[in-house]
């Protein structure tokens, strides 16, 4: 049974980290940002545990894990403040929560 | 020798008095501010005494004995010690400093006695006496310069010590403007003469210059050039042509500071340092020539100004420059030793006057205007008298201290080394003069009837701590010029030998020679043709100076006492002549007109409104403005909207990627 | 064709179509589905490269926790049809092209790496059997223990954060 | 057909899948009818009895109703997500059973292990990967309705899953702890042998604490009262799925009882052994009990049938005799008496499970929802975390004594 090169993973995990960040610059709902992030997060997992594979190492692994712990981390703090942005100005645009600036 | 290992002390006592006075005086009573001040004199003037008698204690070879306490400065070659030295030039100087300004602070106590700020002054007062005796002591030109510079300050501060007046506070201000002119040319002179010498010691520069061989130095423009810059600064100092129109104004400052700074000590400054500088001088024959002609065209000068003037101060004031004339005159035909004795006796007859003066204005109630004076010998005797004999002094009378000093300095004009003819009659010429207005103020003031209101002013005597000094200085100007008296029988001059090594030790072989001939000349001369004492003697009290103030003497009283109607008429008839002098030959709207409109306007058009408002605020609100406006722009980056930053960020990392794909084909290729 | 080239393939194509619909949906609920179809795939690629414990914990954790969080909170905001306003300039002129050049920056990068080519040409091929749990776990619990500690202090942090951030004023 | 050839694993595979998916499907409509009829029994009455004989043709009638039943979506729905969530539901809990071992590895035919469809190194964590993809249904099935109380329940039980599945997860982790795997053979394996020679070395005994958490987790983790919030109907009128009509309806309703049987699979692998029997080896007569079993139900059915029965009904349980008796007789066979043990067991131990279900559904009362959830969090969880601490501390104790 032949083995799909790690090339093939490695492109495709590119492909969906390219993916990500043209959905991070192109939505306007704050939770779908989010989403694209997490897309991004995922892609780079995949790219590490094809290196993982194809070094036969196991710390790409353990990187995953620590990414996936600290993804989960980023989503709880980051979902606790969408919901806080909501109360205060009911609306999940970030285009319209663009008070910060100059 | 105590002292004199600690020269210092001379310096610290009045320091520490204006520390005092000036730091706590302000609440303190009169008479512990009187206490400190005069005290603190007083101490400086005895250890003074201590350090002459210790000084003649040395051996020749110890002479200029150099205290030198600490390195001052030090940048490369360049170092400057604070040193201190004593030599005969400097224990004269320090003498008369002390000594009159231990008497005029005795006589201020009576005289500021009503006054505000009393503390303020004699803080003044004592700081003045410490820059003095700095630059009277100096060992270098520096610490010289520090003295130079201090004194001018204190002149400020105190012809500006009724501040609130404002001619007061302009004079101030244009004598430390006009000073300071003079003080470029003395700074560029001490760049230069480190530039020739490698060192201000007086000490090496003289070895230096004295080591040159003559003839090259003859000509050396070098010389010339500091020896003018030099002088530069003493005219300015010493108020002589063309910046002494400070000098008059200076009399806005209380009587005693015109008697101790404007008459006694700090215009003679000038004179100093050229004496103290002679073996420069002495070998540039030029630089001698500029110096004899401005002294001797100045005494003419301001002495015929002198002539019209109605306020008695005004008329000493410019009597004070002419006679600083002379004693220019003097330097600058070679008798440095005549030069500093008739600074002496100066400072003795004319501080005398000043206070004389002063009392008088105090006995007539602050009026100053001769014409609303006369008739007040009787009221005011100790003050008459004391005049008087300072009248004699100045004008030169035989065995009065004037007599001896102005004696010496117009037979060296006119037969010495350096003798030229024509500055010989204009020195003469000032001499009648001089004794014509002196009498002219007399006349007015103590003579006729009286002028001023009966009502108002009611002329009283001055109280003791006024008329003592007036004795003190009255008895100085009369006997203290007898030192000389023996030269006029052909016998040595006292003065004159105590400072010849001063004079002698650096002097140029032929410089050297032809003053030791003159020296001898006088005698030998007399020896030639009538050996007696009592013809040498008739001689000298029937010279044309002598003739000159006689002359003048006669005229004042013809005009201000016979016929006193005479000088309306002349006044009348001569116009434009008496306009002229009156005006001070308009010389204050010259330099009005030359220097001082043009530099304000090119200072109120050029450097504010150009240069300061258009170039520095240009540039100092074009550099704000270029930050605003580019914060501005670049704010704009700042949008707050989420996705921007977004695509920055991934533009961020699209130059990471190309980055790291460049390095990658490097590495593989 | 054998089957695991037959799985990948299939796997990528839900994936990245997965994640093209996260951008063109417009329902956040539809977004949060079509990424949670792209962590299956991402998954089942996982097994194929012997990864079966991270497989499963990318589903427990990822599929089942983090996502089922966006889709909680989804609802409870009920978060409505996402307004498309265009108010960032930049984001429309310069956003698109850059992502895409790179993705295409980054495929390039990773696939001429050594690496890719070294496995594409079979020579250093990884073995086939799968990574024993057993020993990823003693990776974690001794060479990267501290990290792993540090990690859970991260999550309490988290938890810390989250409820002051929830809690009502 | 040479692809069957070159890939026997795929082939048998998916025949292994499609008797099991038909199998558990029977067994989903006849839960169904267990549950009314014990319920029943609780409540006392008769439950289901005239769709055939004692209503054994009731899940039968129900399914031809549904599937005949009109289907209607909310046109304010979300359509995707509401034809989603069903299916999503449905599929991942049979998913989860497929992960289930019926029986030992080691009984197979033509090479292959037949009792077991999948024999993952990590199943366990597999099947809970599965279990928590399931809060998906419920949620879309909430959401997408569009309407207020499905999206109440959807929300109320997304959030008591992913609360309760916390506690499931670490309860259990104290046998993983003890076993040192996740794979489920391994696991039960782990559990053979007894102490003092009669009493099974299963899990629930040093784990009697994780069990306790677990099976409450797991009633949770099914939305079965008492934590039924999702679909109170009291509350919420049917919950998540009150939108739902007809055949996805009935997916949501089997989703439910084939996780019902999952967690029960899952409970009786952890804690009771699995395809193990509770009985000593040496106590051999133990082999006959399947199909002695079998012979007495249908001595049972028999009487039932020539006492009571009348009709169309009677004719129906004499069928039903019929197939016990023979599959009894069947399973008498030698051959097959070890063959049927572990399959035996297993299915014992699931159907007591069920009925510990169906009785607890019967006798408690409902849960508020604030009470749930701090129940969840500020009892369950310290529990089960306490119980691993422990647990953890008790193995690691030798190697702290031997340094």
């Amino acid at each position: 049974m032949s083995v799909v090169p790690i090339s093939y993973y490695l492109v495709l995990s590119a492909v969906l980290f390219g993916l990500g960040a043209v959905a991070v610059v192109f939505k306007r709902n704050i939770i779908t940002i989010f989403m694209a992030i997490e897309l991004m997060l995922n892609a780079v997992n995949l790219a590490f545990v094809a290196f993982a594979r194809a070094h036969g190492q196991l710390d790409g692994l353990v990187y995953v894990f620590f990414v996936i712990v600290v993804a989960a981390a980023e989503a709880t703090v980051g979902l606790a403040i969408v919901i806080t942005i909501m109360h205060n100005r009911q609306t999940l645009n970030v285009e319209r929560v663009n008070l910060l600036k100059f | 020798m105590p002292l004199l290992n600690h020269i210092w002390i001379i310096l610290a006592l009045p320091l520490a008095g204006a520390a005092i006075n000036g730091l706590l005086g302000k609440t303190w009573p009169k008479s512990i501010v009187n206490t400190v001040a005069v005290g603190s004199v007083s101490l400086a003037f005895l250890s003074v005494a201590e350090l002459v008698r210790e000084f003649f204690t040395l051996t020749p070879d110890q002479i200029p004995f150099v205290g030198n306490y600490f390195t001052w400065m030090t940048a490369g070659p360049f170092t400057i010690d604070f040193a201190l030295q004593v030599d005969q030039l400097t224990v004269v100087m320090l003498l008369v400093v002390s000594f009159v300004g231990m008497l005029i602070h005795i006589y201020s106590t009576g005289y500021m006695a009503y006054e505000d700020g009393y503390y303020r002054f004699f803080s003044y007062l004592n700081l003045f006496m410490f820059f003095m005796l700095t630059l009277v002591l100096g060992a270098n030109l520096i610490v010289m310069f520090v003295g130079w510079e201090g004194v001018g300050l204190c002149s400020y501060l105190l012809i500006g010590f009724y501040f609130l007046k404002k001619s007061a506070a302009d004079a101030g201000k244009k004598a430390f403007i006009v000073t300071r002119l003079g003080d470029l040319g003395f700074t560029v002179g001490i760049l230069l003469a480190f530039w020739t010498f490698s060192s201000l010691n007086f000490h090496d520069m003289f070895a230096k210059v004295s080591a040159m061989p003559s003839e090259t130095m003859q000509h050396s423009g070098v010389l010339t050039a500091i020896c003018v810059l030099l002088f530069i600064g003493a005219i300015g100092k010493s108020a002589q042509l063309p910046l002494y129109v400070w000098l008059p104004d200076a009399m806005e400052g209380p009587t005693p500071v015109s008697a101790l700074i404007h008459a006694a000590t700090m215009v003679t400054a000038g004179v100093y340092m050229v004496a103290r500088m002679n073996p420069l001088f002495s070998r540039s024959p030029l630089a001698m020539l500029i110096v004899a002609i401005v002294g001797a065209v100045t005494a003419f000068y301001s002495a015929t100004i002198g002539l019209v003037q109605t306020d008695i101060k005004k008329v000493l004031a410019y009597s004070t420059v002419s006679q600083l004339g002379y004693m220019f005159l003097g330097c600058g035909v070679g008798v440095y030793a005549a030069g500093i004795f008739h600074l002496m006796t100066h400072a003795f007859f004319k501080g005398l006057l000043f206070l004389a003066a002063g009392s008088v204005i105090h006995a007539v109630g602050g009026e100053q205007d001769m014409r609303k004076m006369g008739g007040l010998r009787k009221q005011i005797p100790v003050t008459y008298w004391t005049m008087l004999i300072g009248t004699l002094a100045i004008a030169g009378v035989p065995g009065f201290s004037g007599f001896f000093s102005k004696d010496e300095i117009l037979d060296a004009a006119g037969s010495g080394p350096h003798a030229n003819l024509t500055l010989w009659i204009l020195g003469l010429a000032g001499a009648g003069l001089t004794s014509f207005y002196m009498f002219r103020l007399f006349f007015l003031t103590f003579f006729g009837e009286s002028r001023y209101d009966h009502h108002k002013v009611h002329p009283h005597e001055s109280p003791k701590n006024m008329t003592v000094p007036l004795m003190i200085l009255a008895l100085l100007s009369l006997g203290g010029g007898w030192v000389a008296a023996p030269h006029l029988v052909g016998g040595t001059d006292h003065f004159e030998a105590f400072l010849h090594p001063v004079f002698a030790a650096y002097a140029p072989q032929t410089a050297g020679i032809e003053q030791g001939v003159s020296l001898a000349g006088s005698a030998g001369e007399s020896g030639g043709i009538a050996p007696s004492p009592a013809l040498e003697l008739f001689h000298a009290i029937t010279g044309p100076p002598v003739i000159v103030a006689l002359a003048g003497f006669l005229m004042a009283w013809w005009f201000y006492i016979r016929k006193s109607e005479v000088p309306e008429k002349l006044a009348t008839s001569l116009h434009g002549p008496y306009e002229l002098l009156l005006n001070k030959y308009w010389v204050d709207e010259l330099y009005a007109a030359v220097f001082v409109r043009p530099l304000l306007w090119i200072s109120t058009n050029v450097l504010w409104h150009v240069v300061d408002e258009g170039i520095i605020d240009g540039i100092v609100n074009g550099v704000a403005r270029v930050a605003r406006e580019s914060g501005g722009q670049v704010r704009e980056l700042q949008s707050g909207n989420t996705r921007s930053y977004a695509t920055w960020v991934v533009v961020g990392a699209v130059g990471f990627t190309v980055l790291l794909l460049a390095l990658l084909g490097m590495a593989v290729h | 064709m054998s089957i695991p080239f037959l799985l990948f393939f299939a796997c990528a194509f839900i994936s990245v179509l997965g994640a093209v619909l996260l951008i063109f949906a417009r329902e956040p609920i539809h977004s949060a589905l079509s990424l949670v179809l792209v962590m299956m795939s991402l998954a089942v690629l996982y097994l194929l490269l012997g990864a079966e414990f991270i497989a499963a914990v990318q589903i427990i954790v990822y599929a089942g926790a983090i996502m089922v969080l966006f889709v909680f909170v989804i609802m409870l905001l009920n978060a409505g049809f996402e307004e498309r306003t265009d108010w960032s300039k930049i984001a429309k002129v310069v956003g698109l092209p850059f992502s895409f050049f790179l993705l295409l920056a980054i495929a390039h990068m990773l696939s001429r790496s050594d690496i890719g080519t070294v496995v594409a040409n079979g020579a250093g091929a990884p073995s086939n059997d799968a990574v024993s749990t057993r020993a990823l776990s003693a990776a974690l619990f001794q060479q990267y223990l501290f990290p792993f500690e540090a990690t859970s202090i991260l999550i309490l942090i988290a938890i810390l954060g989250a409820w002051i951030l929830g809690r009502k004023e | 057909m040479e692809f069957v050839t070159q890939h026997p694993v795929l082939v048998v595979s998916l025949i292994k899948i499609a008797v099991l998916l038909f199998i558990v499907m029977t067994a989903l409509a006849y839960l169904t009818w267990f549950e009314r009829k014990v319920v029943a029994r609780i409540q006392s009455r008769w439950g289901p009895y005239y769709v055939g004989a004692h209503g054994l043709l009731q899940p039968l009638a129900d399914g031809v109703k549904f599937l005949f039943k009109e289907d209607y979506t909310p046109p304010e729905s979300d359509k995707f997500a509401y034809v989603l969530a069903p299916f999503l539901a449905l599929s991942l809990a049979l998913t989860a059973i497929a992960l289930i071992p019926f029986g030992p590895p080691n009984v197979r035919l033509l090479g292959q292990s037949i009792f077991i469809v999948s024999n993952l190194d990590i199943g366990l964590l597999f099947l809970f990967a599965i279990t928590s993809i399931g809060v998906y249904g419920v949620a879309l099935a909430g959401w997408s309705s569009n309407s207020k109380y499905p999206l109440m329940g959807g929300i109320r039980s997304s959030a008591q899953m992913i609360s309760y599945e916390v506690s499931l997860t670490i309860s259990v982790v104290g046998v993983l702890l003890i076993a040192g795997t996740l794979n489920f053979n391994e696991l039960i394996e782990g559990q053979r042998g007894y102490y003092l020679h009669f009493i099974p070395r299963w899990h629930v005994i040093p784990q009697i604490v994780g069990f306790l958490c677990y099976i409450t987790a797991a009633i949770a983790e099914t939305n079965r009262i008492p934590f039924d919030l999702p679909e109170a109907e009291t509350e919420l009128v049917a919950g998540f799925h009150t939108e739902y009509s007809s055949f996805k309806f009935a997916m949501f309703f089997m989703a439910e009882y084939a996780n019902m049987i999952t967690v029960s699979c899952l409970a009786t692998i952890l804690f009771f052994g699995g395809w193990l029997s509770p009985f000593p080896d040496s106590w051999t007569w133990q082999l006959y009990l399947p199909g002695a079993g079998l012979v007495l139900l249908s001595v049972y059915t028999a009487y039932d049938t020539v006492a009571n029965l009348r009709g169309i009904a009677r004719i129906q349980f004499a069928v039903v005799t019929l197939l016990a008796l023979g599959i009894g007789v069947l399973c008498l066979i030698p051959a097959v008496m070890p063959v049927i043990q572990g399959p035996f067991w297993f299915t014992t131990k699931i159907i007591l499970f069920l009925f510990f279900y169906v009785w607890t559904r019967g006798t408690l009362p409902r849960f508020r929802y604030d009470q749930l959830m701090s129940f969840g969090w500020k009892f369950l969880l310290p529990l089960s975390i306490a119980n691993l601490v422990v647990t953890s501390f008790v193995l690691i104790l030798p190697l702290l004594r031997h340094g």
